[in-house]
């Protein structure tokens, strides 16, 4: 019975050399490369639609003018381009979306990781995921014509135009609050159980564990969530657009109508400004600005995650 | 010191008042729960309840029309929504997948080159839709010359949604627990061998599931098509790739710009059709999840 | 192709039979411009698909220049307009080797509006319009009461199309001097729908748009009559047919394209928009052509598809 | 009964009389239906070690985390059956599961410092049990009973996690001791260290039994001879329907067990003749 | 050189000629930069079981998966010195790793049957080596070697997750054999497994000795005692820089290794004095 496999073991030189060509290895290896890199063929194809009507545009703009003044206006004669009113804009909108968010979002992830029994969970996470899912559209149309007109009239003295920051916010808010939470309960999934039973073994409740335990180990991978948010946040269009406006005006308050840097990009995008025209040029200028805040903020996020990754392994 | 306190009376063990803290504490992560949760319904409400009227077969048989909004359909974004989500499919999904295999398979993660590569789609993941709407504005339709037709839209819809395919693959594939490629290898399996025929059979239920969920991400997207230009009002359906198109939250969008107030009924009916088939491809991942999650 | 294969010849378009029997066209006519036109544009195209239905006419609503950037990239057949052709759109046009028409399509009275509950600005001047509108007035005049000291001091929230719009462009021109130059702290928006919630909602607020706009929504604003010097006039169809709506009457656009032009169902839409222009305009609430200018459009049509 | 003593010289002492701290009766467990223990009975010693030992899956752990409570904390876990913990009903309804974890210690497997400074995780429990008191000498005097004050005074501020495991053990050993407890539960609190950590660990158990009462699982049969007073051989039964139930097969002076078991199983398992 | 049989009366085997199948020279083994084995020497006799015992994270592992160059596969390991493989460098430049593995299966600690049927888990080596034949009789014989056909002959299309964890371990050999390998490395294969099923995979290593040559790995000394013709003891030790490697302290006969070891270390761990 031995005889059969004896026969393949000759301990000659060369008996454990390959066998036959594997030339398909190498081929699929390269096909996955291939595909790997369209992402980094996307970040390319990105960078060069922006850089070079950017480079243009602050070519006739100075980055002094750019980032110095806060009167904006750049398809109005005479133009002016001083981006702080989109910038404000942007980061109220992006603040009330997160105080909107961070707080339901992170208490909703505790509940799920911590508190809710599996079938709960399994229930609920899939509803965050559909509220994830809605249409931005649909959340503008919601903020436009039910949010608004209703705060209007639960809170007349708030003094909101039709358009608003505070209404497009809060459903920028809602909008982030899946990201929040699904990401968050993910890294406290990600929390080994010993730290939880180490913590219920010298008596703490589950509250304090939740609280001083658990969220403090999960602590990178929840503030990852948080800039992965802002980052959504900042970059919303559609419902800044219908429900925030275009007017590109410096102000503070939230009740104003005021354009973000996305909204301005869709309203202009949408528009006549001129291949070439300085009116154009800014469009891609705008995204340029929008597209380095959003890389750098999740930049950093990648960092915070893979530092926390490292606590554990 | 310990031993002092040994022998102990009964009331001891009680309970000295925490649980009304707990009890609080519980109820406050709870409503934020239901808080984000009535959002969503109370958004389900408003739609279903306003766009009710509109909600026959004439919406989904006829074109839409500026002149008759009250008999005024959505055929043409319909059936434009199904077809960048069918190219969308065809593109991203494949690239995706083979991509994650890549990362989670053959990358070695000490070369900077793949961890470039990472860094590079988790970075993707959150840069803005109307950005893709730049890329493909300037890359796709007018660099490339694809003009305004349906496969620009696919192909940007499909590099907006890509990364989120490839990260959700990669967690599917990361799922399958070593064992089994140590297994299979141990077999005297090739690399590919190991990974065709073991690792992703156990990994597709969680592929699917993450890739439906992207595409439903890529069905709500309107601002890159808003960069694109893509006419407002088509009373056609599209015939081929490079048709001209709209898209459901395109018109959507176009609908509430509208002063009449029958537009205004006719665009909640149209987002009940959106969110029906956004609910429909989550029930689809969610079914797929339950019916072949593993256990090992 | 099949012409490997002769049996493949008689059989390779399904369209062939069809332009064979003249009536039924197929093809598309890309159109792309003013969303002030774009009703206009859209019930033509609409009407025109129930003669021809294989005929595909997507309208787009990118605004007057946004619409010229696609026509004179050679992406459009024909541009919806609010405005005329401004020179570096032609030389653009030019630089393609585009040519085109202008046809005269309807007659716009640009209407300023404020809401019902305004009773204090029945009528304003050019010069009061201009206070408001003007680059200088940004930041300044916030009331109406620095508008005219006999106004209310409400404050004043103004809506207006954006910078894209043809209807911006001819505001700005007729009432503040120069084309764009404009207060930029107002609600700008394309959506007219914007304007109309925006005004009806403020009691101080202001705007302007097209006359079919306000007809839509005559139960929520008043249309404010304009005094241009000659005393004021109200906004209507016969005021802007006769010229006496100064200096806010224009007349609206299209141009299509002499290349365009050529295909057959380019030239059939054209037709078919001109003779049933003044349906056309009823059924898209615009004010229709008189006959002078209905006979100038049919006559101008005809010289473009016999153009060289 | 012959007077033995297992654990070496250095710390004579007799364990005639058995002062319970948990006198266990009838304890069966159910993680929901199944019946992961049956019919356990034995007492738990005041100041004696006790070990448990017995192949793996036969339940010691599943006994032990009875002893706090911790099985609370599994959905569908359920014990029936009677834990006196000085006469007091462990699993009563006036029982706060969380006061008697305050009183019952419990040391796990896998070092489990929290990722917090080595201070931090010492003051955790006096603080989540509002002691009150001198933080700074609460902590000294816990790692000092730990055996690893010396080693680590000078960097008490350091993240625990750059502790090495046998110090993380004994880290979180003082950490259970910090808060007082009455008995120490350790679930094979060496399985994951290495032979000098070992050593170290269970000097430390000799010298806590001063003045606590500790528990021990351990699937080392060395160690359970060298360290306890008392032992408790578990092993796993296979019932007519083909499942499997852990079971109490001896409970006996750690020396008896050792040298002249009753039951041929204990006999079988000490020899090494299955396991 | 005594001629002793460890084994038991039913295989009767004298272990005097050492036919080897490998042959390990000066062998480390580095993670990164990190030595976790330093200067091993042994040989691994043909058609014999040789055992691998020594306290956790001495390296045990890292050696074994030397054997069939699994440590290929964690970025970072690397493999120093010599392992013939009948006369062949195993590490030599024209050696292919796919088909050493072929050559020398792997069962692992945790049953790891692949989430198929029982048929497809056998066919699935086989088919990727392309081996012809009667996919039928291969699976039929491969399980009737790992004494699991009668158990499974009826359910061969069920998915091989549904059976117990003795049978899941079975199976993973029986998958090993059906490639016909030369030499089947095993990593604690039972550590997973109850007594009972235990039991079933050392009969069975005996009786696969009659074709294969077996490497286990294992903690459990009285199961290297019961079942192996060789045994190495490695033990973990702490060089100067305080760093720990991995070295093999005794590599002898197993008789002799449990009844006469040499070093006072190997010594010290058998009767349980550490470990
Ligand atoms: N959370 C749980 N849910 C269901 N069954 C469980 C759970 N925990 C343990 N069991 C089962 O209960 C039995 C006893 O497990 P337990 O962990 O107490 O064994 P053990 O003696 O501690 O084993 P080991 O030495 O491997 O730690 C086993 O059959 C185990 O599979
Ligand atoms: N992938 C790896 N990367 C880095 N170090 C490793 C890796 N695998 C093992 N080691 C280290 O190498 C040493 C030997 O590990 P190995 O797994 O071979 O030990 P072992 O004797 O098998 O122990 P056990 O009985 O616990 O399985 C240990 O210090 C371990 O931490
Ligand atoms: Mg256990
Ligand atoms: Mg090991
Ligand atoms: O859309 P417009 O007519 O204002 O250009």
């Amino acid at each position: 019975m031995s005889a059969q496999h004896r026969t393949t073991v000759p301990g000659t030189q060369g008996s454990l050399a390959r066998s036959r060509p594997r030339y398909g290895e190498f081929l699929v290896k390269a096909v996955l490369l291939t595909a790997a890199m369209v992402s980094v063929a996307t970040t390319i194809g990105i960078v060069i639609a922006l850089l070079e009507p950017t480079v243009e545009f602050f070519a006739t703009v100075s980055i002094g003018e750019f980032f110095g003044s806060t009167d904006w206006g750049p398809l109005f004669n005479p133009p002016a381009f001083g981006v702080w009113p989109l910038i404000v804009a942007t980061v109220e909108i992006t603040l009330i979306a997160v105080v909107v968010a961070v707080p339901l979002g992170l208490a909703a992830a505790i509940y799920l990781s911590e508190y809710a029994s599996r079938r709960t969970r399994k229930i609920f996470k899939p509803v965050l995921e559909v509220l994830a899912g809605v249409p931005t559209v649909v959340f503008g149309f919601f903020a436009l014509t039910f949010v608004t007109p209703l705060l209007r009239y639960l809170f007349p003295f708030l003094d909101l135009e039709a358009k608003n920051a505070l209404a497009a916010g809060l459903l920028v808010g809602v909008m982030i609050i899946p990201i929040v939470a699904s990401l968050s309960e993910d890294s406290m999934a990600a929390v080994p159980n010993g730290l939880r039973e180490g913590s219920y073994a010298l008596g703490a409740s589950k509250m304090l564990t939740s609280v001083r335990v658990v969220v403090p180990a999960a602590f990178s991978g929840i503030v990852a969530a948080i800039i992965l948010a802002i980052s959504r946040a900042a970059g919303e269009t559609m419902i800044v657009a219908i429900a925030g406006g275009f007017k590109s005006v410096f102000t503070l308050y939230p009740g104003n109508e005021m354009s973000t840097m996305a909204a301005f990009i869709a309203q202009a995008g949408s528009g006549d400004a001129s291949v070439g025209s300085i009116a154009y040029k800014t469009i891609f200028a705008v995204g340029s600005l929008l597209f380095v805040i959003t890389f750098a903020m999740n930049y950093l996020s990648a960092r915070m995650v893979q530092k926390y990754r490292e606590v554990y392994d | 010191m310990a031993i002092l306190s040994t022998p102990r009376s009964a009331v001891q063990l009680a309970s000295k008042g925490r649980p009304l803290k707990e009890h609080l504490f519980r109820i406050a992560l709870m409503a934020s729960l239901a808080i984000a949760l009535a959002f969503l319904a109370m958004l389900l409400l408003y739609v279903v309840e306003k766009g009710w009227p509109r909600l026959n077969s004439m919406l989904w048989e006829n074109q839409p029309s500026i002149r008759r909004p009250e008999t005024s359909g959505i055929q043409s974004g319909i059936l434009g929504t199904l077809w960048i989500i069918a190219l969308t499919a065809v593109m991203a999904l494949p690239t995706g997948i083979l991509a994650a295999i890549y990362l989670e398979e053959y990358a070695d993660k000490t070369k900077w080159y793949n961890r470039l590569i990472e860094l590079n789609i988790s970075n993707l993941a959150a840069v803005p839709s109307i950005v893709y709407g730049i890329l493909g504005l300037g890359i796709i339709a007018r660099w490339l010359q694809f003009g305004f037709t349906v496969m620009t839209g696919a192909v940007t819809i499909s590099l907006l949604v890509l990364p989120i395919v490839i990260i959700s693959a990669r967690e599917a594939i990361r799922a399958v627990p070593p064992s089994i490629r140590e297994g299979s290898l141990a077999l005297g399996a090739t690399q590919w061998q190991t990974i065709y025929r073991q690792v992703l059979p156990a990994s597709i239920p969680g592929i699917a599931t993450g890739s439906i969920l992207a595409l439903s991400r890529a069905i709500g997207e309107a601002a890159p098509f808003l960069m694109l230009g893509a006419a407002t009002l088509v009373r056609f359906n599209p015939e081929g790739v490079w048709s001209s198109f709209t898209v459901l939250p395109l018109q959507i969008y176009s609908f509430i710009s509208r002063p009449q107030e029958e537009f205004s009924v006719l665009a909640s009916a149209a987002i009940v059709i959106l969110l029906a088939i956004l609910l429909l491809m989550n029930s689809v991942a969610i079914w797929l999840r339950n019916r072949y999650q593993k256990r090992w | 192709g099949g012409d490997a294969k002769p049996s493949s010849d008689g059989s390779t378009s399904s369209a062939a039979p069809a332009t064979e029997a003249g009536a039924a066209l197929s093809g598309e006519v890309k159109i792309d411009g003013s969303s002030t036109v774009a009703p206009l544009t859209q019930a033509a195209s609409e009407l025109f698909g129930e003669e021809q239905p294989q005929v595909k006419v997507p309208v787009g609503t990118s605004g007057t220049g946004g619409g010229f950037e696609k026509f004179c990239a050679g992406e459009t057949d024909i541009s919806n307009a609010s405005r005329a052709i401004k020179d570096e759109e032609k030389a653009a046009c030019e630089a393609k080797g585009i040519t085109f028409t202008e046809l005269t399509v309807a007659t716009d009275a640009l209407t300023v509006v404020v809401p019902k509950e305004n009773d204090w600005a029945t009528c304003l001047t050019t010069d009061q319009l201009k206070k408001i509108w003007e680059p200088a007035a940004e930041g300044k005049i916030k009331t109406w009461k620095d508008v005219d000291a006999k106004f209310p001091a409400e404050a004043l929230k103004l809506y207006g199309p954006g910078t894209d719009s043809g209807t911006f462009d001819y505001f700005t021109d007729e009432i503040n001097g120069e084309e764009g130059a404009s207060r930029k702290d107002y609600s700008p928006s394309e959506n007219d729908n914007d304007i109309v919630t925006g005004v009806s909602g403020a009691k101080g607020g202001l705007g302007y748009f097209g006359f079919t706009y306000f007809e839509e929504n005559a139960d929520k604003l008043k249309a404010v009559e304009i005094d241009s010097g000659s005393g004021c006039v109200a906004p209507s169809v016969e005021a802007a047919q006769g010229g006496k709506y100064t200096p806010l009457s224009r007349p609206l656009f299209i141009y299509p394209s002499t290349a365009a032009a050529k295909r057959p169902e380019v030239a059939a839409f054209l037709d078919y928009y001109a003779s049933n222009i003044n349906a056309i305009a009823k059924d898209a609430k615009f004010v229709p052509l008189n006959a002078e200018q209905e006979a100038k459009l049919k006559a101008d049509i005809t010289s473009l598809k016999s153009a060289g | 009964m012959p007077n033995v003593n297992v654990r070496g010289p250095e710390v004579p002492r007799t364990i005639e009389a058995l002062d319970p701290v948990f006198t266990v009766s009838n304890l069966s467990v159910f993680y929901g239906d199944y019946e992961a223990v049956r019919g356990v009975d034995m007492t738990i010693g005041n100041r004696e070690i006790t070990a448990m030992i017995g192949p793996s899956g036969c339940g010691k752990s599943t006994v032990l985390r009875c002893f706090n409570r911790m099985n609370d904390l599994i959905p569908g876990a359920r014990a029936v059956g009677e834990i006196l913990y000085h006469d007091e009903n462990l699993y009563g309804d006036h029982v706060d599961p969380i006061e008697v974890r305050r009183r019952i210690g419990m040391v796990f497997q896998k070092p489990n410092p929290f990722p917090k400074s080595i201070y931090d995780n010492i003051a955790y429990g006096p603080r989540v049990n509002g002691i009150k008191g001198n933080m700074d000498e609460i902590v000294e005097e816990a790692l000092t009973k730990a055996a690893l004050w010396d080693e680590v005074k000078d960097k008490i501020k350091q993240n625990a996690l750059s502790l090495s495991g046998g110090q993380q053990q004994r880290l979180c050993i003082a950490r259970a001791i910090a808060v007082k407890p009455d008995v120490i539960l350790m679930d094979e609190p060496c399985s994951a260290l290495d032979p000098i950590a070992t050593t170290k660990i269970e000097d430390l158990m000799q010298e806590l039994t001063r003045d606590y009462t500790i528990v021990i699982v351990t699937h080392n049969m060395q160690q359970a001879a060298r360290v306890s007073d008392r032992t408790a051989f578990f092993t796993a039964e296979v019932d007519g329907a083909g499942v499997r139930h852990g079971r109490l097969v001896e409970f006996d002076e750690t020396s008896r067990i050792f040298t002249n078991p009753t039951d041929k199983r204990t006999e079988d398992y000490i020899t090494g003749r299955f396991g």
